[in-house]
């Protein structure tokens, strides 16, 4: 067991998936040489060579409809969009063509193909290198979306999404790449697709979060805890599908839920976490469901001021905490 | 019928194929005629709500896809494909499944709408309806092929005005600089719907635009079966060879309105919708093959009456299967085995999927990482 | 006043505001000589001519992409996207540059454009001709989602789309294109975006609608008003900015919702306001908000019988009111 | 300085320029390599997180924008653009503003990165991240310019690998149909980030696509300015004309890393990077203008004391400047008067911003209508 960052582990979890099953390939932009502009995939390429490590063109659409068509012809792609800000270009290859390809074809063809994407912001890099993007993926039938916190999921994680039938959306919080650490068990595990993980016990207050919120909701947990508020932290680690169970459980349980996003409020991720738990815990609630999520500007700003204003933090997790907690 | 054996006419020597290939050739071009005809007779008698045609486009596309190999080379096929399907191994039964979108219809199980083909059996990818996204994917099977080293073409066809699409740019561009065995096949029937050519496209001939990446452009007269025929032929050698893709553009005709839910005398002169019937493949190929000595009267009237016959029995066929029951509709949303927690038990090329690469592709695989 | 087809309402606005201001431009497929696959351009080519009715090449990016341009210099385009189904080629332009280009360039510009597309299920069309797109717009801050339901608010809601200074995407269900009819003024009114109606008064369940729903909720109060259910109809209009004054002030009153959408219910445009309900009307529910919309597959199937299961209609309405109501 | 008025040296006649003409081009070339080097500078001593850069563009930039009108023609510049800013308008203070990301920094009031500039002011796009998008947008710019009558001509510009992306055939596609004044430039450094040009683009030269539109595709010497005014020069004309959009491929050379997050050894060849200095068009001009007679000595000492002057002041300025209060934040996600019901107050070609368009544009818009 080795600590490692985040990085090493999505590194690492790709080279032992190209060594175990040949059909898995990796193709992005600068992935090669470069070994990607956050470093994810180098060295694949001196082990692998051109064939199976693919600098592609600057064109998201090519990356994942060349990547849809590579897996029905018996490999298994593991695509990089350089930031998930870039992934719109190929929204319609994956919402029209990855996502329904095996229901168009009534199970004619399937698509198991892998989209690694640095999502979040918190890092000085303005509108365009900070979005998150969950949401627009989430609410597609047909792909699964995976948002790990920790080097042992994100391996664990990556694994499976890369083992899986079908198309995953794997997003990794670029602000954790390096600063978070943990042990990394050099087994060949997995860990399942669409199961969350309760990563902190408590009593009064649920918190719900994903990615660097996961994070940041510990962080809170803690402040609070020594004001005498006793909170639980659910990671959902996969956001489609979304571990109902788990959640409803925990905010049974509590009776109180905080949804924490990083990403626009309006019409997000947790939009649907909240109106969910709403509706099927109605009677154990003794408070509303209620978000802190990223206020409605088309961006993170650039200057640290607005950056700071626009992100969530610890801080301000702690305060709804409080607030929901006093309800 | 004498069409069987090795006879060798002048005219199939000269593209170096048999009499019964010409034969063939000529029956699934009249095949799909007359299956489109029947969809539309269907449609005017309300028993298929929606038809779209491939009437006109149906020379070209038998000519185009005879030199691939079934089963081993793919094809992405469009909405006006039938012809190319029916080359490919589909059955007019399985064409006419799909307009009735029935449960056992091959394409989508009645959940796409009538046009939207599709078979895995025969490496017909399943198509969508925003057009040109399928490029993509024959790029990316053309990709897989040339990784695996399995010797496989992927060929994709499309109309004039779906080549406007920025798919088709980032396609040609990347199957260029990997020479990948790929072939871009432009249906130009004239017209997107009701926009003209020369509102679509900016030069007359789509194949121009093949320069800009370094690889031939080929015009072809889609009326011309065995033009076709060769030119494909050639991109299909030159693929499998190494040389990389090649972009053929068929001049073709669309005879009918862009589907049944179209009034073509709005935008299309009448003199144009008159001068059509003389630019169809279809009888220029029969004389061709007639003043051959290939197709003889007998031989047409066997044709005929067998492909009459076919259709009548598809119709019937598709008429009487049941619809799919809503308690299957949620069914292949995933795979049905998931979350797979234990490694994957197929091999390189299966995927758990029969038929999607042969047995061969374990080995041609393997041989690709070393 | 006449009485009207949805689409004729349409087709008037246009020709309307193309009188009134010569920087009214329409472009798109079709839009020209044919007048739009459902004719909702019909004559306006006749009357304005080349300049001002321009058939595009089969490129979204670029209808979207050149819209923006254009109306950065000068003119108010109003784009037609055929199926809102084929929006997605056009999804980064959108989002990455409408929504953000007032913003970005701190006030610098603005993109007056208005984007028309018809939407929605039940028509016979299949995974690609029926699909609700609302939900990954709605997410966007930047942009302004108009979804109207009778030829009045559409010509009303048209006018003020045009008119406004920043991008509106302008939805229109066609399945009520002829099927819909309504009195429309013949004078110049205006409906003003980010303002619901309500279409019912009732005392006992809140349904939220739009577009179809919107009709089917009208046609469900109806039902189990027979059997003694009181029902308020909120038809929203305009989903982003949404009038949550009007949503609460009903939900209040009623003390139970019930919102019906036609999309895929997992992270729908429902998700939001099902959460903001919850959260912001809590003290006052006296049962769980409740969600009625499309199942998790990746599209309308075709065939009917797969088709009447996917689609929401009076009667599923009318069951998930009588269940509410009970609670 | 001797170099006011209309004197023209040999050189200058040869493009039709005065000796002040060429002078101000060096001065702009120069000042832009001089803002640039002080970015850097700046980065590593921590004041500014981020640098991208336009170093070993500049001569082709200021070649290629100086023959477009400041304040009626438009640019849709990209993140190498900070020569084309400074030639259309933009100072040395609001580039250096644009780095430290103050409230009063005119292209975004600090929301956007270092490197994304846009003036309303000076017909200057403000630019985004995802590349090749702005060439829509200039497409859609020179689209109202030809139904307004307006006489503008819209440019934008782009790195080779950026010219894959499919935005970039739609828009070029559609600007050659309706022959739009449009011109597409293409800096092709060789790199996209770590991606050599032969994995980006399948030809030698990306103006080879220019064919498939029916348009004149032109390659220009980068380091040769002189060379690239009288490419940008011709097809400005040719765009004021009415006879379409043109291709302007310059060779350029990236002297940097792609930004100051960039290793760039780790994929470039030493020897490649040890060559590049003598491909520069800084050198290269000023030895051209120094030869010529032009550039004398004294001059060229006033303008490195002038440039030094202005660069120094510009980084004062914007250093002191304040940062955005967050206050501000909410701000134009919307015009702020809305949902507005009132017919709209602004004319055609105005929509309530100044600068947009100029006190013709209503005329010369009406007439377009008639
Ligand atoms: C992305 C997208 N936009 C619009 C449509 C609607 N549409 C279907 S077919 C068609 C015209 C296609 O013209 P062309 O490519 O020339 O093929 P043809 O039908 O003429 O064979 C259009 C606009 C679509 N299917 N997909
Ligand atoms: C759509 C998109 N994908 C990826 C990126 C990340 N990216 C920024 S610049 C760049 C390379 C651009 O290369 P080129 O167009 O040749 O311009 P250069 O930087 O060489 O001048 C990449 C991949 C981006 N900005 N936008
Ligand atoms: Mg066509
Ligand atoms: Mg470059």
């Amino acid at each position: 067991m080795a600590l490692k960052t985040f990085i090493e582990a999505i590194r690492e979890t790709l080279a032992d998936e190209m060594r175990r099953d040949p059909s898995v390939i990796v193709l992005g932009e600068d992935v090669g040489k470069k070994g990607g502009v956050f470093l994810a995939t180098d060295g694949l390429w001196a082990e692998f060579g051109d064939d199976r490590v693919i600098d592609t063109p600057l064109t998201e659409s090519l990356i994942v409809g060349a990547s849809i068509g590579a897996s029905m012809n018996g490999l298994r792609p593991v695509a990089e969009i350089q930031f998930a800000d870039f992934i719109f270009p190929a929204f319609n290859q994956i919402l029209s063509e990855a996502a329904r390809m095996r229901y168009r074809s009534n199970n004619g063809f399937g698509v198991p193909m892998t989209i690694r994407a640095p999502y979040g912001g918190g890092v000085h890099g303005a509108l365009y290198h900070s979005q998150s993007v969950e949401a627009f993926f989430a609410h597609i039938p047909g792909l699964k979306i995976v948002i790990p916190s920790t080097p042992y999921d994100a391996k664990g994680l990556l694994r499976s999404s890369i083992r899986d039938d079908d198309p995953v959306l794997f997003f990794e919080h670029k602000k954790m790449y390096r600063s978070v650490r943990g042990d990394v068990p050099d087994t060949d595990y997995v860990v399942p697709l669409g199961r969350a993980s309760v990563t902190r016990e408590g009593s009064q207050v649920t918190v719900i979060a994903y990615g660097l919120m996961a994070h940041y909701a510990l962080e809170a947990a803690d402040v609070v805890s020594d004001e005498g508020i006793s909170v639980e932290v659910v990671d959902l680690r996969t956001l489609r599908p979304l571990d109902r169970e788990t959640v409803l459980h925990s905010v049974r349980k509590t009776g109180k839920c905080l949804v924490v996003y990083e990403d626009n409020r309006f019409g997000g991720y947790g939009a649907e976490v909240a109106a969910m738990v709403s509706e099927e815990a109605f009677d154990y609630l003794d408070g509303p469901v209620t978000r802190l999520a990223g206020p409605e500007v088309p961006g993170v700003p650039y200057n640290h001021a607005l950056e700071d204003w626009f992100m969530i933090n610890p801080e301000k997790i702690a305060d709804a905490i409080r607030r929901l907690a006093a309800y | 019928m004498t069409t069987t054996g090795k006879a060798q006419s002048e005219l199939a020597a000269s593209v170096g194929l048999t009499d019964a290939d010409l034969i063939a050739m000529y029956r699934t071009v009249a095949l799909a005629r007359a299956v489109d005809e029947r969809m539309w007779i269907l449609n005017r008698a309300g028993r298929i709500p929606f038809v779209i045609s491939g009437q006109g486009h149906e020379g070209a596309q038998v000519g185009i896809a005879w030199p691939l190999e079934r089963k081993k080379d793919w094809i992405a096929p469009f909405y006006r494909s039938i012809a190319t399907c029916l080359t490919f191994g589909m059955t007019a039964q399985d064409i006419l499944m799909a307009q009735y979108a029935k449960a056992s219809d091959p394409s989508s199980g009645g959940r796409q709408m009538p046009g939207h083909y599709g078979n895995a059996e025969n490496n017909l990818v399943s198509l969508s309806s925003p057009v040109a996204t399928q490029m993509l994917h024959a790029v990316g099977i053309a990709l897989a092929a040339k990784i695996r080293g399995t010797g496989q073409v992927a060929m994709t066809s499309m109309g004039e005005g779906s080549s406007n699409q920025g798919d088709v740019h980032e396609g040609l561009n990347f199957a260029a600089i990997h020479k990948l065995p790929f072939i871009l096949v432009i249906e130009n029937n004239g017209y997107a719907i009701s926009v003209p050519a020369d509102r679509q496209v900016a030069t007359p001939d789509v194949a121009d635009r093949a320069a800009g990446y370094g690889i031939p452009g080929v015009v072809v007269d889609g009326s011309d079966v065995l033009a076709c025929y060769a030119a494909a032929k050639e991109a299909a050698d030159r693929a499998r060879r190494g040389d990389g893709p090649t972009l053929i553009e068929a001049k073709v005709i669309r005879l009918t309105a862009h589907s049944s839910d179209d009034q073509q005398t709005k935008y299309r002169p009448e003199q144009e919708l008159a001068g059509l019937k003389a630019l169809d493949a279809l009888p220029h190929f029969r004389s061709q093959l007639a003043d051959a000595g290939v197709l003889t009267e007998e031989i047409e009237a066997d044709l005929t009456a067998s492909i009459k016959a076919e259709v009548h029995a598809a119709t019937e066929f598709a008429e009487a299967e049941p619809d799919p029951d809503p308690s299957t509709a949620m069914r292949w949303v995933y795979a049905e085995e998931w979350p797979s927690e234990a490694p994957p038990p197929w091999g390189l090329g299966g995927h758990g999927m029969e038929g999607h690469g042969g047995p061969d592709d374990r080995s041609a695989a393997e041989g690709a990482t070393d």
